[in-house]
């Protein structure tokens, strides 16, 4: 036990690694439906399943109390530049491996008979992303973090293009080069750092003195990268684009983890190494996110697709990720910093589940009609009522109704930016109306109304797997709502810790 | 060592008998860069020693560049064979040449003198000369060859006009002699050798292709049958990097300050042009020749820092940017199949559903030309930006990682043909068993070295050190 | 007093006329062909004058070698145009742009 | 004590899952049996707990029941705070929800959402004790949006009806404007006082009383008083106040039933109830008293006219509710918590009633709601028809009803309360009140005129029809007719002037009017309705009565040509003041052009046309321009060769 | 010799070399090119003579004048260019050419007669020693000290005798080679056949 405790992180980025390899060594006969891709599709979950159960180990393992990283392993990687295989995951990170895996199995089993061509490369690429991305966020070493970070786009890259809709090549391409372009700066930003430490180390990356100057231009790297990932306005475009091209799984691994990394990048590197950069810049930071909530609030509202919708609202989301992040230095002494951090990670997490839920449900529409416009549908909780219960409540989560996990992160934010400034508060609260407005508007326009059309009153209720995934993820989304203490007891500590350190200045 | 050139030699006059039974000629001349690469290895860790009256050194660096060119050029061979075979082109002429050029290329790096230096250099060109001529009944293999020709004899041309001066003003041909007669005689530091230096730098520009000296390289890539594009795009990169290094480290290394500068304004040139050009190319040859030259752009910002760091980054973006490329080229002439070259990047489209097995090793190659990580391309880059970042020089990383985000566009649209668009040719893609296994190691090393690329890197360092 | 210097500039011009020839050459291969041996003169030249001055053979030895790999190189490079020539039935320079771009 | 409680807000929350999830399994009468099973028990718990409080003297207690989350010393829990104010709520709720329950078997008798509509109004009742059991602002605020939600639902239950989904999503987009200067008060609640719990911020209030918080640059304006607003805000989304009201009247498009319970009796009154579990907060802001007193006036006057040119039967009764909890509203202005409180007691009964009256007809008439196609059903629906009268009655003020009590007491109040020279704004809130009652009693009469009196105007085929509806529907009006007549005899003296909210409602005493009147004026119930006489609201509600019989019974051409005369201000409230217009042509529509031009513009065209693709097509451009450099021909290759020579050279010899 | 007659002798051949290379550039015709080149080489030659460096004077007229000259004058001949396809006047790019041509003989003028007489000095080579051979130190070096370079000189001859023969060597079909071996095993029986017929018709 003591073994397996010692590499448990390993083992989750590993398994759906070689699990992934695996899938593609095998292959498939291009035949959706024959044995062989059966089989390909229960290793994938099989796979899945077991990391997600093994990731219940981390969640039970985890020290509520200690401040320091946990699960730490370390092994030299690359001697000659001092990089190491060094993984360990503090409160920050643990949330979101949970939910990435717990998100991946869902994935896998809605793209259960919805992905026709090359099953095998499907379930592969996702599995080999999942990995990618838990190491993401247990990377203690900046080369190992690039190196996740930067591979994660490759499976993204083929599974908008291979199983994307009709302009998935132009969405794939430009979320490739944005994302790059953002990275790549990060890159430099590590390079430097690693000339200054001699390492690439990120503990090592907190703790050495930095000149102010230097912490600006390594704070814009990090904002390029994490900013684009987020995103933020205005380096968002390729977000509803990618969003629509994607197959429901991509978009759901998209939305639901993908974006998660800016803001975990916010918090694991860019608030703790460049302290002093990030203060001259948080009200920078904290204009565009409300910009991003207002202003992407109200292109959501007009949007005719719904996936494109559903991406605006996560992009008007996201923004209060990164509000609540920088807002340490204007409320000053006291408390209401931790509070911004911990709703924005709450709200990374909640979001984790609503944008993925949200996507599902497209997805279960587009799976039977194969469109995404809104003006193509309507009525439709006249022919599939569980369906329509299930998205009201998801979309109910979206515009944040207490209750439900949407809640949590947004009053915590809320009453944070209060205290930093009424105004960051009021513009912040916006989303109260304005997300609810895009939202409900949609679902007025989808399900409710009389039958629209014959696609629609062709419509089939959900069948038991979609049932499952979302029953699942609803079940998440109340119970978050309801006590998300859990959750926010496991950060306190790490945002302490992490508090301490921005508030000490590097210069 | 020169033993080894003799051994070469007397292969090479074997061969050239023997051109009945083309086989035969294969594996002879397998069989004796495999015992080159043996007498390599033997001999491996050595002192540094110079040999002929100063004319030929060996040290470290120069065993490992051998070790690498005797090696690229074994796989060049072996990816060439089949498609030679399958074209009517496969005559003793190919190898024979490919090993004159090899001769020409370890002269080169074992070369202590501007004598030995040009000597080999000429020896390598005028091999590549003719081996891009090769399929003489192709006219565009001839145009190729001409242009690249007279182009080459104009460098060289300068580059022996550079020779002479600073031959002139230093008064010796021998590196380590010039470097000491510079050193103790600061006055020779002046406008006459820069002068000659500049002479010199337009030669070593050429063999690599950095922008404004590019302009051979697309063409010829694209007008050389792909088997002599795959030998003329991997080793001669090591051997153009060993002539940088001997004369302007060797040599002229007070002279820093100034070809730095010099060096400088071309690489960034490259980085600019190739990445942006290679946008537009149509021809995946002729792309991936765009792309060779942003790729100098990143050798020679590396060694434009003028540091031990520096000079190891170039080495091993250099080694790690051929094995990619001699795998995407590999591939390029796996598709070719008799009478059709697959050399429009259309022909790319749909591999994945025609074999994904190379749809892979081929994405594998562009990932690591676009500098993704895991895969060793990015190591390379990484290296490289950190020699220039301790360096000081901000700004030029930030270009050149801005450069290399444009160069992931078209590394990507290759793999956006494979994966995402349905194939345009039906053809069975068919590779005998060596090819394939070469071509699987060839992308092992490139995922390998991008998990493990520490030994690789101390290695380069050590070899500079 | 005819010295070094005299030789240089004779060296450099023709070596700026090879240059010259070179880039205003919009007519047949051969000339440039040729003007590339000038130019490879005007090296020599430099070489022997340097030599001389230096009171040093080396330079001389190098001269030799230039003009044993001149050899070499004129007759691969004629060898190549006659291969052109048989292609394309000319070795005018402005017909050979078949690759460009 | 807990374990009732719990039982209390977990029953009814229980049962809607059932019925919700499990509604095809067990039946029809399955989910009405278990959801008035569940309802029923939580009204009499809540009558016990009543009980306890009222006769028994129990204290008030407060109970933490989990942490909800704690970061940063911030501890959000959930958890009751039960006190008088809070039993006196749990027994209006569980009581016109156990009524609304029984009365929806008959309502919804035909419907095929019966058991969703179970679920829905019982979850409802879950949702509306959360709100009014919390002891923190947490849980008070996810009891808000809850009963919102449902609300939402219940609106558009009827989900293939364009007006029916038109009107909830408005009266959601509606409610959320309030909800978001709801939040915002309790982000500064939060930020003046750490804390949610409402003890400790009570506490602390005379703390924030004396801070300010710079709003403006350059303003410092009392903390108190921007709270109080803040939270005003909500309550005057929640409680239709003008300009939030125009929610309300649509909502009328939900199930009658559910008009009943939410959109008169109940949720509605969430605001009301709020502003007076808030009054230590309120207490220290006159700023804020004068805010609420002037936009309850408003809403008491201006709402109650248009009642008088409605002729949607709902509609009219909707009206009547904005206009009341304009009264209310008044009364929280001016510091009679109670008298407010009182009245939202008082109301919900007879309101309550009016709605389920009105449902009734509705039932008979086979869904014609439109007055003008009614009329002389007082003998086809005997029961309704009494009923009615006493619903309209209580509502009008009649002497000895329980509205009277409560209305004429708080129009004392008001009264008073301007005597303590608050400001002009009280003086202009009293006369409102005042003219009110004449308008109340003028559409009340005119619609139960019009309804039950005169000619029979519907055509024949429904006429044939008539007949009383079943006793499922009858029975719930008969039992709410008995509170909505008798209640105030014996409630007025306890719940105004003998201190019955005791802590639970804190009133400065500057500020506290009731006691004067309960010094001065009151003299227990009976010499209330003995002293009617000098009343002048009842001479209005009276002229107000005579005025509806007169114009609607005996001369209904004189409507008309009032019509035709006036027929400007008819517009303007036919028209609704153009409120509707405003939001939807005005807010909604510059919202969505706005979106539109930002989605358009911003993104598509600036963003993404001109900086990312933009870039990328320049790129390619300049790549399309630079292939053309390499031409092809061997002499450009050369010349290119040449001048970087060159240029290295000129380099070297002049700029280095 | 005068330093006269020595600096005439290097002003008049210098001056011819000089015409010589522009009749190079010039000249419309191949041949007449050509012909200009041999010119050229020879008048270095005498230049080098009068540098004292006979050896290579010698070399540069049997090599360049008798072999490579010759090589080019063969292909020329050869490949029978049409001489008409000659420029109608200079390319409209020829201002340019010619603009950076001089820029740089300016300043490789300005770095040698300007700067450079202050890191040569002005004075004359220096003599050798009356009994100095060049070609005699020549080789000498040539086969000890160069012997490397010798061997790899001797490579690269050897690598443009199979270039140039891969190139241009074909077999054509119609060509007709004798087959020594074949004539060699040749039987008579193979190639004489005796008939045997009466020497007239029987009447």
């Amino acid at each position: 036990m003591n073994l397996f405790a010692q590499h448990l992180l390993s083992l989750l980025i590993w398994l759906p690694i070689l699990g992934g390899l695996m899938l593609i060594v095998i292959g498939d006969d291009g035949n959706a439906r024959s044995a062989r891709a059966g089989m390909m599709r229960f290793s994938a979950l099989l796979v899945t399943v077991l990391t997600f159960v093994f990731s219940t180990a981390l969640f039970a393992g985890f020290d509520n109390v200690e401040p320091g990283m946990q699960f730490i392993e370390r092994q030299s990687w690359i001697g000659a530049i001092n990089a190491y295989y060094y993984l360990g995951v503090d409160g920050i990170s643990t949330p979101l491996i949970l939910l990435t895996t717990f998100i991946t199995p869902l994935v896998v089993i809605a793209g259960w008979d919805s992905i026709k061509p090359r099953p095998a490369q499907y379930f592969a690429a996702f599995l080999i992303l999942e990995g990618l991305m838990i190491g993401v966020f247990s990377a203690l070493d900046g080369l190992l973090f690039y190196v996740f970070w930067e591979a994660m786009l490759v499976p993204m890259f083929l599974i908008i293009g291979v199983w994307g809709g009709e302009r998935r090549v132009y969405a794939t391409i430009k979320f490739f080069l944005y994302t790059f372009l953002g990275s790549v700066l990060m890159l430099v930003a590590f390079i430097y750092l690693f000339g200054k430490t001699g390492g690439f180390d990120l503990l090592g990356f907190m703790n050495v003195p930095l000149s102010l100057p230097a912490q600006k231009l390594i704070f814009l790297a990090f904002l390029a990268a994490f900013a684009v990932k987020v995103p933020m306005w205005p380096v968002h475009t390729w977000l509803p684009d990618a969003h629509v091209e994607a197959p429901t799984g991509g978009s759901v691994i998209l939305a639901a983890i993908m974006l998660k990394m800016g803001g975990y990048g916010f918090v694991r590197l860019s608030l703790p190494i460049v302290p002093d950069g990030s203060e001259y810049f948080a009200n920078f930071v904290i204009a565009l996110s409300l910009i991003a909530v207002v202003y992407i609030g109200f292109v959501a509202l007009m949007q005719k697709d719904m996936k494109k919708l559903i991406a605006y609202s996560s992009i008007a989301h996201m923004g209060f990720v990164t509000l609540g992040f920088f807002l340490f230095w204007s409320i000053g002494s006291g408390t209401g910093a931790a509070l911004g951090i911990s709703g924005g990670m709450v709200q990374m997490v909640s979001h984790g589940l609503i944008s993925g839920a949200m996507f599902l449900c497209v997805g279960v529409l587009y799976d039977r009609v194969h469109s995404r416009q809104i003006a193509d549908y309507g009525g439709v909780a006249n022919t599939m009522p569980t369906f329509a219960a299930f998205m009201v409540l998801f979309s109910m989560a979206n515009a944040g109704l207490p209750g439900t996990s949407g809640f949590v992160g947004e009053f915590m934010v809320i009453i944070a930016s209060f205290k930093a400034n009424f105004w960051f508060a009021f513009l912040a609260a916006t989303t109260l109306i304005l997300g609810a407005a895009y939202t409900l508007w949609m679902v007025k326009r989808v399900l409710y109304g009389e039958v629209a059309n014959d696609n629609v009153a062709k419509l089939q209720d959900l069948n038991i797997r979609e049932f499952t995934v979302l029953a699942v993820l609803a079940i998440s989304v109340l119970l978050l709502g309801l006590w998300p203490a859990p959750l926010v007891e496991m950060m306190n500590m790490s945002i302490e810790t992490l508090l301490a350190q921005i508030a000490q200045s590097k210069l | 060592m020169t033993l080894l050139g003799l051994l070469c030699v007397v292969l090479v006059a074997d061969l050239f008998v023997d051109d009945e039974h083309r086989n035969v000629t294969y594996w002879l001349s397998m069989a004796s860069l495999a015992i080159t690469m043996w007498v390599l290895f033997s001999t491996a860790p050595m002192e540094r020693t110079v040999l002929f009256s100063g004319a030929y050194v060996s040290d470290a660096l120069s065993q490992a560049m051998k070790i690498a060119v005797v090696g690229f050029v074994a796989v060049a061979f072996v990816y060439a064979r089949d498609y030679l075979r399958a074209n009517d082109l496969h005559k003793g002429e190919y190898y024979v040449l490919g090993m004159f050029g090899l001769l020409g290329m370890m002269i080169m790096i074992s070369a202590n003198s501007m004598l030995s230096m040009y000597l080999g250099l000429e020896t390598l060109a005028l091999s590549q000369y003719a081996l891009v001529a090769f399929d003489r009944n192709n006219a565009n293999s001839s145009e190729a060859a001409m242009k690249y020709f007279v182009l080459g004899a104009i460098a060289s041309g300068a580059l022996l006009y550079g020779i002479s001066w600073v031959y002139g003003v230093t008064g010796t041909l021998e590196f380590s002699t010039m470097a000491a007669n510079i050193a103790a005689n600061p006055d020779m530091n002046g406008l006459s050798l820069w002068f000659g230096l500049a002479f010199l730098i337009v030669g070593i520009a050429f063999k690599f292709g950095a922008v404004p000296f590019h302009m051979w390289l697309p063409d010829v890539y694209e007008g050389a049958r792909s088997p002599v594009t795959l030998y003329i795009a991997s080793a001669p990169k090591i051997a153009a990097l060993a002539l940088l290094l001997r004369i302007l480290v060797d040599g002229l290394g007070d002279l820093h300050a100034v070809w730095a500068d010099m060096i400088m304004v071309l690489a960034v040139l490259s980085l600019l042009v190739g990445n942006v050009v290679a946008i537009a190319q149509t021809n995946i040859k002729r792309m991936l020749g765009y792309s060779t030259i942003a790729h100098v752009g990143f050798i020679l910002l590396a060694v434009f820092c003028g540091t031990v760091k520096g000079n190891a980054a170039a080495l091993f973006y250099t080694l790690t940017y051929i094995v990619a490329t001699a795998g995407a080229f590999g591939i390029v002439i796996l598709l070719s199949r008799r009478g059709y070259e697959a050399e429009r990047l259309s022909d790319f489209k749909g591999l994945n559903a025609r074999s994904p097995w190379l749809a892979l090793m081929m994405m594998f190659m562009m990932l690591s030309l676009a500098g993704i990580p895991p895969l060793v391309g990015f190591f390379g880059k990484l290296n490289v930006i950190d020699a220039v970042l301790s360096s000081g020089y901000t700004g030029l990383a930030v270009l050149m990682v801005l450069a290399s985000v444009v160069g992931a566009y078209y590394y990507l649209r290759v793999i956006w043909y494979m994966y995402f668009d349905a194939a345009e040719d039906q053809a069975v893609l068919q590779a005998s068993a060596d090819t394939r296994v070469v071509l699987g190691l060839n992308a092992m090393a490139v995922l390998g070295l991008g998990l493990v690329p520490g030994w690789l890197w101390a290695l380069c360092t050590r070899v500079l050190g | 007093m005819i010295g070094l210097q005299h030789y240089l500039v004779v060296s450099a011009m023709l070596f700026v006329l090879s240059i010259a020839g070179i880039m205003l050459n919009r007519r047949n291969l051969i000339l440039m062909l040729m003007c590339i041996e000038l130019m490879l003169l005007a090296v020599n030249f430099n070489f022997v004058a340097f030599s001389r001055h230096l009171g040093d053979d080396t330079g001389q030895v190098f001269v030799f070698f230039i003009l044993t790999v001149a050899a070499a190189e004129a007759a691969i490079g004629l060898a190549i145009l006659v291969t052109l020539f048989r292609n394309r039935r000319t070795i005018d320079v402005r017909e050979m742009n078949e690759m460009k771009g | 004590m807990l374990n009732y409680y719990l039982t209390i807000v977990l029953a009814p929350l229980a049962a809607a899952v059932i019925a919700g999830l499990f509604g095809r399994q067990i039946g029809r009468a399955g989910s009405h049996w278990l959801t008035i099973l569940a309802v029923g028990t939580s009204c009499a718990l809540s009558v016990l707990v009543l009980r306890a409080m009222f006769w028994d003297g129990a204290v008030s207690e407060n109970i933490s029941l989990y942490t909800w989350a704690a970061t940063d010393g911030l501890h959000m829990e959930v958890g009751f705070l039960v006190d008088r104010l809070t039993a006196l709520m749990m027994v209006v709720v569980t009581f016109v929800s156990l009524m609304v329950h029984v009365y929806t078997i008959g309502y919804m008798h035909d419907d095929p959402g019966y058991q969703r509509f179970f679920s829905y109004i019982s979850l409802f009742t879950f949702a509306m004790l959360m709100l009014v059991m919390s002891n923190n602002f947490l849980q008070l605020f996810f009891g808000w949006e809850a009963v919102g939600l449902v609300s939402y639902l219940l609106i558009g239950f009827w989900f293939k009806r364009e007006s029916a989904i038109l009107a909830n999503l408005k009266a959601f987009l509606v409610n959320r404007v309030g909800d978001f200067g709801f939040i915002l008060g309790i982000a500064g609640v939060v930020m003046f006082t750490g804390s949610l719990d409402y003890a400790t911020v009570f506490s602390s209030a005379d703390n924030v009383a004396v801070q300010t918080i710079e709003v403006l640059p350059g303003s410092a304006w009392n903390a108190m008083t921007v709270i109080c607003i803040l939270l005003f805000i909500g309550a005057m989304g929640k409680s239709a106040q003008a300009p939030l009201h125009v929610w309300l009247p649509d909502s009328m498009e939900g199930p009658t039933p559910i008009s009943a319970l939410i959109h008169a009796a109940t949720m509605v009154t969430a605001g009301i109830f709020m502003v007076a579990r808030m009054s230590p907060l309120f207490e220290l802001s006159e700023t804020a008293l004068a805010v609420v007193v002037t936009i309850g006036a408003i809403t008491a006057f201006f709402m109650g006219l248009l009642g008088i040119v409605q002729n949607d039967i709902k509609r009219v009764v909707a009206y009547s509710t904005l206009s009341q909890l304009g009264y209310m509203t008044v009364a929280l202005g001016a510091s009679a918590y109670s008298a407010a409180i009182f009245h939202l007691m008082t109301h919900a009964f007879f309101k309550a009633l009016l709605f389920l009256a009105a449902g009734s007809v509705i039932i008979a008439m086979h869904h014609e709601q439109d007055i003008r196609k009614m009329g002389g059903l007082r003998k086809y629906m005997p029961i309704t028809y009494w009923t009615a009268l006493v619903g309209s009655l209580a509502l009008i003020g009649f002497p000895g009803s329980s509205g009277f009590f409560s209305k004429d007491l708080l129009i004392e109040a008001v009264r008073e309360s301007h005597w303590q020279g608050q400001g002009a704004v009280y003086w202009i809130a009293y006369l409102s009140v005042l003219l009110g009652v004449f308008v109340t009693a003028l559409y009340s009469f005119r619609m139960f005129f019009l309804v039950f009196h005169g000619n029979e105007r519907m055509d024949a085929d429904t006429k044939s029809h008539l007949h009383e509806t079943p006793w499922v529907v009858t029975g719930p009006l008969i039992l709410l007719a008995i509170p909505s007549a008798l209640i105030g005899w014996f409630t007025a003296g306890p719940v105004l002037f003998e201190g019955y909210f005791d802590d639970a409602i804190v009133v400065a005493p500057a500020h506290d009017v009731l006691a004067h009147i309960g010094s001065h004026v009151w003299h227990g119930s009976l010499a209330l309705v003995q002293h009617i006489y000098v009343s002048p609201a009842f001479w209005l509600a009276a002229s107000g009565t005579f005025v509806a019989w007169f114009l609607y019974l005996r001369r209904p051409d004189i409507p008309a040509t009032i019509e035709a005369k006036m027929s400007g201000l008819h517009q303007l409230l036919v028209n609704k003041y153009y409120f509707d217009d405003l939001y939807i042509k005005g807010f909604a529509f510059c919202g969505r052009s706005f979106g539109r031009f930002l989605w358009l513009k911003g993104d598509e065209l600036i963003i993404d046309g001109i900086l990312v693709n933009g870039t990328a097509n320049t790129v390619g451009k300049l790549a399309g321009v630079m292939r053309q450099l390499q031409t092809g021909y061997l002499y450009t290759y050369a010349f290119a060769m040449i001048i970087g020579l060159t240029a290295l050279l000129s380099w070297l010899i002049w700029f280095r | 010799m005068g330093m006269l007659l020595h600096t005439v002798l290097f002003y008049t051949f210098a001056t011819i070399l000089i015409g010589a290379a522009l009749g190079v550039v010039f000249s419309r015709n191949p041949v007449h090119a050509i012909m200009f080149l041999v010119l050229a080489f020879f008048q270095s030659a005498m230049l080098w003579m009068l540098a004292e460096a006979e050896f290579l004077a010698i070399v540069l007229v049997l090599v360049y004048v008798g072999a490579v000259m010759v090589l080019f004058l063969f292909v020329v001949m050869m490949l029978d260019i049409n001489v008409e396809a000659v420029r109608k006047g200079l390319d409209r790019y020829a201002p340019l050419g010619i603009a950076v041509a001089l820029l740089m003989a300016f300043e490789l003028v300005q770095l040698i007669w300007l700067r450079g007489s202050a890191e040569f000095g002005s004075g004359g080579f220096v003599p050798y020693p009356e009994d100095y051979n060049n070609t005699k130190a020549l080789g000498s070096v040539l086969y000890t000290e160069h012997v490397y370079a010798f061997e790899i000189a001797a490579v690269i001859l050897l690598l443009a005798i199979v270039a140039a023969i891969t190139l241009t060597m074909r077999k054509r079909p119609g060509l007709k080679v004798q087959n020594i071996a074949q004539q060699v095993a040749v039987r008579a029986k193979d190639r004489l056949r005796i008939v045997k017929m009466d020497a007239e018709k029987k009447p």
